[in-house]
């Protein structure tokens, strides 16, 4: 049974970690954490079901989702956030922008697909695997697999390409970046859609996992995944993936040894006493400033 | 025992020595110079002094105290000030209050006092105003007391990081380049503000690379290189030093 | 139009320290008079909500305003001065003006509690961790059922009485005892910002590093920070709980949280007038905007970003025209 | 008090996550009053139905409330939605003397505030005594696993469900809590399928349940599930597919009863709004026939004559027989017992 | 190649720049000079891109670049090395010297570049791998103006290159303005240490709060009375 637990938790984790990695995406270059980043996983899986009730057949369902979802984000950066930035305000101005628009999203969701919850097909389903007496579902090690090659694929576009040195660049000093001939406003929009994409990768592989959708969806989970992103130290990539599987892994035994009602303290939990202990998560890097 | 004496200080950065074994002593009432090459570990130094950094090795003694182990407040308490050679003012917050700032380890009420507005508070806050406001009018800055210190051009921020350190009645100054980014007449203005500055008691330590300030202003010279104290003595010895030359003047002008 | 604006606040600030002798009383007596003045008691309920808000903002505001210590959790302190003034009162069979002040204290010593260990933190993942804390604090309230009742919250709370008076809205006690709380919270804010410890919280806020350098002793100042604002946060609770008389965890959300936090940032951190005048409009937002029915909380959420595009320093925010005002004597 | 108008208030949920049930209740409440106006009225005036939303927040519901109250041409209002909500406003209407008719209010206190507050909603140790039998008598399982949403609902179902399985001679082999809005089940699946449950009684909502089965069978396909009235909705199969197959329930309100009111009442929902209506969309309706029932019996609008003919009245409804006993209001109901059969409910004779 | 046609910029209400004009030519080396706060940073900035000024026009070679962003100006040939370093700090020596060259693609003349500044700065070289923010502040400083020549700029804008460098560097740098230029870069320079930048200049420009005063040949500046008396100092 502890196995079972584990194996519970991990995927579970590895969902976290699928959304928590477009969270570490978009601090990672802007400093900025996106508080709509749960509202437009929401989105991804509605834009996902929608386009599978219109018999666009899975795959290409899968792949429209997750080109609007990151159309969604360039337009929420473009709309609401460029104009933050052009105008050198505080980052917790861009805070407040996007609670107002995950307001937006969660809300238009709730009145064009009701607030019910609705059913959502299953994506692969090759039924268990049982290994030593613990059931491994395809669909959780389909989920792992592929957060894990979502991650390699950004962090390669991070470390080797010259956006991903653009990118590093505009975390670092927008003003510098742009003296270098780096056109900031494309570097964030491609970091949005990046982010926008891989929340409908994320809310298309949980929602077909779960079989469910509904609008506020992304609320807990964004949560969860937020602190997992800041428990491998945000703007980590791979930080992500770990402080998903650790607040994964965490809740599963904490809802079997403890009750399920302990479940999220426990999360909160094990995150604080790792910021006790390493105040930048995990793997957070501290900030370097010379005096 | 000098004012304040420094013995064998050493700071490593992983494999990097920035500073090794520097000593010194500086008097009271003294203007004495720190110059070296870029990278030299004069800001390092900077830092060990006012509790920045932890020593990787020797003391110091301030009064006969030792005050490396302790807190950088307790630092300031004791009688260091210092400057940023990277501007580090408080830049939302307007010039006066910047050097308000700078008064808070001497300005004395208690949080009931506060609260209540009583009459001691309201008799140190008037004083402290005031005094703020002279140590505006002593740097030239008065006229800009109401701006925000974000959106002064960059010599008169430098000025406020002085009138800063000065407001918070330290016996010690440590001014890190205080005159980069002022055109020579500027420097020559605060060349007399420091002056200024040790007539009235304090004692100063400068790093600076104008050397028309240096030699101009310094009762004693170090110089240092790669960390290590490669000169010292009067600013006429040090300018024709041969090493010192070499290593930081170039030829001369 | 954006220039007018700050000039019209400008001269309205300059106005009202230049009559100040006629102002300020001309103001007490209409906040005084208002309930008489035909207002209905929903009125009156949503101008006392804006009361507390006001107060649960001026209180994040010390510490998010001023000491820039972004906080996702100060729900957690008004639940906790919320339960424990409504546990005190009916275990104990106390008066509210017992048990009010009991319970900010205990918020106060909880506000000890987080922020002692948490001040090694900072930005975010200081913001995460009082997150974390807030959302502790409701399984504690939902999971220790023999003293919190658990999910089942407590109801029937008494109504806070005065002098053997039931104090309520219609009788507009609960008004007067709102503007009584929210008065003390002001005066004792507007005491603190104004004072070494204000610009302390502010040194710190703008440098920490720099502050340090000053002397100041920045953990000392955030602490206290804390626990003044979990202290008028419990207060804010207290009566929050005997004005409903039932509470229970669903009551402080994370959304309170996020209301809070959005009142202090839209009406502009480091202010004082901003954190009324954001309690005012984010309070009132959802009721104006009730014709819009189910479009209500688009439009809501479309106004966070327009005033934020807009007045990204928060309405009230950001560097001010007014000159600095020495006191008397002073300069 | 002779004002021109007879309105209703509905009160609940129309934004937020709960909109789907205030959006339930508004649309009952609305059939039922359109049935009585084509039938011209009560008293022979037209009833107008007022919709406020609180977005199920306590605090808004207060506010509203007294909006609510200063209304007189508002005689009854029908809502809240969660207790916690209910009972942060049912203060307000106590004390202005306004019926407040909650369809969904389950908290043991609730009718407790005064003599104005009602609800038509299952009474807890009743209906999970009918839950228990199914387990136990029906389906014929001693071993009972129990999985509930830490509510004031859940856990109180829960508390009781225990004590009545052991009286029926079974065995309560694991509880699991969940907080509501849990997706994932799987620790606690291994929790009660390692347990030995052969039947799990599972007080939660259909979105939980939903979920729940499917996931158990995926694991364990021979395990029997026990459902509560307020999951009793057509979204559960819709959701569950197969896996909702066999799930068995009390419930007050069924589509296929053969009592004529409810055949007619679900074809005219499902013509106005195109869904089913669900067993809380069923009680609002019967909230609102009850109102204006008591209105008729006063033969006047009156808010405190309107309480008084409630506790008089014997309401047949499309929820079953309902009256309040003891001047106390809470509904005293009969259950009819269903599962899901090919997709379908079916009773359980 | 540069001309500066009556701009105007502001800070919120704070009117930086006055109306100002000026004209760099191909091949020279110009300098401003001014006292603090007369806006000689921001007439850089206004050049970049950096800041938008709300009236006039920037003209380089020809085009108009009032309203282009800072990456179009920059591809076009002009480089800046600010005021502040602004270097990214968590970057090493070596990554930022590869920003430099952003918008370059000649891997052999990129390959010449890091050369080429590793020679002038063997202190960077030694450090390629420190990350930037630990850098000594003169060290930082030789980053930025490395970093400014690793794009192989037409137009070289410096803005205080020789703050916080020791008096060896100092020399060193000016050298290395002149040198750069004998290679055709043309270069604006704006200084504290007016004496060294109109030694080295062609011509020059006297800026007072956000005005052009005075404009003339590098010599006559020098000689000028009032600029000696204002800027040059008397020591
Ligand atoms: N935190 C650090 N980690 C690694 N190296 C460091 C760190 N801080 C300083 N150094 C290195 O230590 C050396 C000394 O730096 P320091 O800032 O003291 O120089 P400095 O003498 O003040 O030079 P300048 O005149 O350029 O300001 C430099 O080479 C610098 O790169
Ligand atoms: N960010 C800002 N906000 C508001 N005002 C500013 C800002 N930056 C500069 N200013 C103002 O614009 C004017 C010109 O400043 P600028 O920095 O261009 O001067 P400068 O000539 O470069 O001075 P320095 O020699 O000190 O670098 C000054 O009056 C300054 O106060
Ligand atoms: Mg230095
Ligand atoms: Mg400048």
């Amino acid at each position: 049974m502890v196995l079972q637990q584990l194996s519970n938790g991990l995927t579970l984790g590895m969902v976290y970690a699928l959304i928590a990695v477009g969270y570490s995406l978009v601090f990672g270059i802007l400093r900025l954490v996106n508080f709509s980043h749960g509202s437009v996983y929401a989105f991804g899986a509605h834009m996902a079901m929608l386009f599978v009730s219109m018999q666009f057949g899975i795959i290409p369902a899968f792949i429209l989702s997750i080109v609007l979802t990151g159309i969604l984000g360039i337009a929420i950066d473009k709309m609401a956030l460029a104009p933050l930035r052009a105008k050198k305000s505080k980052g917790i101005a861009a805070l407040i922008t996007t609670i107002g628009i995950s307001y937006i999203i969660q809300n238009v969701l709730m009145i064009t697909f009701g607030s019910q919850t609705k059913f959502f097909p299953k994506l692969f389903d090759f039924g268990s695997i049982y290994i030593g007496g613990v059931a491994f579902n395809t669909t959780q090690i389909c989920i792992s697999g592929v957060s894990l090659m979502l991650l390699l694929i950004l962090s390669c576009v991070i470390r080797y390409t010259k956006v991903g040195l653009a990118m590093r660049a505009v975390e670092q000093n927008q003003k510098a970046a742009n003296l270098m001939g780096i056109d900031v406003n494309f570097v964030v929009t491609f970091t949005f859609f990046l982010g926008g994409a891989s929340a409908a990768i994320a809310g298309t592989l949980i929602s077909g996992y779960y079989q469910i959708v509904y609008p506020n969806m992304g609320f807990v989970a964004g949560l969860k995944a937020f602190s997992a992103a800041v428990l491998g130290g945000i703007g980590v990539l791979y930080g992500s993936i770990f402080g998903g599987l650790v607040v994964g892994i965490s809740e599963s035994f904490a809802a079997a040894y403890l009750g399920g009602s302990y479940r999220d303290a426990v999360a909160f939990l094990i995150l604080i006493i790792v910021l006790l202990i390493k105040p930048t998560g995990l793997f957070g890097k501290k900030g370097i400033t010379k005096v | 025992m000098a004012f304040l004496e420094v013995k064998g200080i050493t700071k490593l950065f992983g494999g990097l020595t920035a500073v090794d074994k520097v000593s010194l002593q500086v008097e009271k009432g003294e203007i004495v110079s720190i110059i070296g090459p870029n990278g030299a570990g004069k800001t390092t130094l900077f830092n060990m002094l006012t509790g920045v950094y932890t020593l990787s090795e020797g003391e110091i003694i301030f009064e006969g105290k030792i005050i490396h182990n302790r807190t950088p407040q307790e630092i300031v308490q004791a009688g260091l000030a210092r400057t940023f050679q990277n501007i580090r003012l408080f830049a939302e917050m307007r010039v006066i209050e910047n050097v308000l700032v700078g008064m808070h380890i001497n300005t004395h009420y208690t949080f009931l006092d506060l609260l209540f507005r009583t009459k001691k508070f309201r008799s140190v806050e008037s004083e402290k105003h005031r005094t703020a406001v002279e140590i505006l009018e002593s740097i030239g800055l008065k006229d800009k007391m109401h701006n925000y210190a974000t959106n002064l051009p960059y010599g008169d921020q430098r000025r406020l990081e002085i009138a800063r350190a000065i407001s918070t009645n330290a016996k010690i100054l440590l001014l890190d380049e205080p005159a980069a980014g002022m055109n020579p007449q500027e420097s020559e203005e605060l060349l007399r503000f420091i002056r200024g500055l040790r007539d009235k008691g304090y004692t100063i330590i400068l790093i600076e690379h104008d050397m028309n300030v240096v030699m101009n202003i310094s009762d004693r010279i170090y110089v240092i290189d790669h960390g290590k104290k490669i000169a010292e003595g009067l600013p006429a010895e040090i300018a024709n030093n041969k090493k010192v030359i070499e290593a930081y003047l170039g030829r001369s002008e | 139009m954006k220039e007018k604006l700050s000039n019209l606040s400008n001269r309205i600030n300059a106005f009202i320290e230049s009559n100040k002798k006629i102002v300020y009383p001309v103001l007490a007596i209409l906040i005084l008079g208002l309930p008489y003045v035909g207002s209905s008691q929903y009125i009156l309920r949503i101008i006392i909500m804006i009361g507390v808000y006001s107060m649960l903002s001026l209180s994040l505001g010390l510490v998010t305003g001023y000491a820039g210590q972004v906080s996702l959790g100060h729900a957690a302190f008004y639940a906790i001065g919320a339960y424990v003034s409504a546990l005190v009162s009916i275990s104990f069979n106390l008066n509210f003006f017992i048990t009010a002040p009991i319970a900010a204290f205990i918020a106060g010593i909880c506000g000890l509690l987080l922020g002692l260990p948490t001040l090694r933190l900072s930005g975010t993942y200081l913001a995460i961790t009082t997150l974390g804390f807030c959302e502790v604090v409701r399984m504690v309230l939902l999971n220790w059922e023999s003293v919190t009742r658990g999910p089942l919250g407590i109801s029937r709370i008494p109504k806070p009485s005065f002098l053997g008076i039931e104090l309520t809205i219609s009788n507009f006690g609960l008004y007067y005892l709102m503007v009584a709380f929210l008065a003390l919270t002001t005066l004792a804010v507007v005491a603190i910002v104004r004072s070494k410890m204000g610009r302390a919280l502010m040194a710190i806020r703008e440098d920490e590093l720099a502050a340090t350098m000053m002397g100041v002793k920045t953990t000392y100042y955030k602490v206290a920070a804390f626990v003044i604002s979990a202290f008028f946060s419990g207060l804010a609770g207290a009566f929050y709980a005997h004005m409903i008389r039932f509470i229970d965890p669903n009551t402080f959300t994370f959304d309170t949280s996020i209301m809070i936090l959005s009142i202090v940032i839209l009406g502009g951190m480091g202010t004082i007038g901003g954190m009324f005048l954001g309690s005012a409009l984010l309070v009132s937002f959802p009721e104006v905007l009730r014709f819009l029915q189910e479009y209500r909380f688009v439009v809501y959420g479309a106004v966070l970003v327009v005033m934020m595009r807009y007045r990204p320093q928060g309405i009230l925010g950001g560097q001010k025209k007014t000159p600095y005002k020495l006191p008397k004597g002073g300069g | 008090q002779s004002s021109s108008k007879i309105k209703i208030a509905v009160a609940g949920p129309l934004t937020g996550d709960f909109a789907e049930y205030g959006t339930g209740f508004k649309n009952a409440v609305e059939l039922m009053v359109e049935e009585w106006n084509k039938k011209g009225g009560v008293l022979g005036k037209q009833v107008e139905v007022v919709v406020f939303d609180d977005k199920n927040n306590g605090e808004e519901a207060a506010t509203i409330a007294e909006k609510i109250v200063a209304d007189k041409d508002i005689k009854a209002v029908i809502g809240h939605f969660a207790s916690g909500v209910c009972m942060a406003a049912s203060p307000k209407y106590q004390e202005a003397g306004l019926v407040e008719m909650s369809p969904s209010a389950s908290h043991p206190d609730y009718t407790k505030e005064g003599e104005f507050i009602f609800r038509n909603n299952t009474v807890i140790n009743v209906e999970a005594k009918v839950a228990v039998d199914l387990a136990t008598k029906t389906l014929g399982k001693k071993k009972v696993g129990i999985l509930s949403v830490k509510t004031d609902w859940g856990t109180k179902t829960a508390e009781i469900t225990k004590t009545l399985v052991k009286d029926a001679g079974g065995e309560v082999v694991a509880h699991q809590e969940v907080v509501d809005g849990t997706i994932d089940f799987s620790p606690n699946i291994t929790k009660l399928n390692s347990a030995g449950a052969e039947v799990v009684i599972v007080a939660a909502m259909y979105n939980s349940l939903a979920p729940f089965a499917t996931q158990y069978k995926a694991v364990n396909p021979k395990i029997e599930l026990v459902g509560f009235s307020n999951a009793y909705s057509q979204q559960l199969i819709d959701l569950a597919k197969g896996s909702a197959e066999n799930i068995h329930f009390p419930t007050i309100f069924f589509h296929g009863s053969a009592d004529p009111k409810v055949a007619e009442f679900v074809k005219a929902y499902k013509d106005k709004y195109g869904s089913s209506p669900s067993s809380l969309t069923a009680q609002a309706y019967d909230s609102a026939g009850m109102i204006l029932q008591a209105i008729k019996n006063a033969g006047k609008a009156d808010r405190t004559a309107i309480k008084d003919e409630l506790y008089k009245m014997n309401y047949p409804g499309v929820t079953g027989a309902t009256k309040f006993e003891n001047k106390i209001g809470d509904a005293v109901k009969t259950f009819t017992m269903v599962k899901v059969q090919n997709g379908k409910f079916v009773e359980v004779k | 190649m540069l001309s500066i046609r009556n701009i105007n910029t502001h800070y919120g209400n704070i009117h930086a720049l006055k109306g100002i004009s000026l004209e760099v030519k191909q091949g020279e080396i110009v300098t401003l000079i001014g006292s603090n706060g007369a806006g000689k940073s921001t007439t850089l900035g206004s050049i970049t891109g950096l800041l938008k000024a709300t009236s006039g026009e920037v003209w380089f070679k020809g085009q108009n670049i009032t309203n282009a962003s800072p990456s179009e100006i920059v591809k076009m040939g002009i480089s800046l090395s600010p005021e502040g370093r602004e270097v990214f700090p968590a970057l090493t020596v070596e990554e930022n010297l590869q920003l430099g060259a952003f918008t370059r693609k000649d891997k052999k003349g990129i390959k010449e570049s890091y050369e080429r500044v590793y020679e002038l700065f063997p202190r960077l070289f030694e450090r390629k791998k420190q990350t930037a923010g630990t850098l000594s502040g003169g060290e930082q400083q030789m980053l930025a103006i490395g970093r400014a020549l690793m794009s192989s700029p037409q137009l070289l804008l410096l803005d205080e290159p020789s703050l916080g460098l020791a008096p060896n560097l100092v020399l060193m740098i000016f050298e290395l303005i002149q040198s750069i230029n004998k290679q055709g870069t043309t270069v604006l320079l704006v200084e504290q240490n007016a004496n060294m930048a109109l030694s080295i200049a062609n011509r020059g420009y006297v800026l007072e709060t956000g005005k052009v005063t005075l404009s003339d040949d590098a010599k006559a500046l020098s000689n000028n009375e009032s600029v000696r008396k204002a800027y040059l100092g008397h020591i």
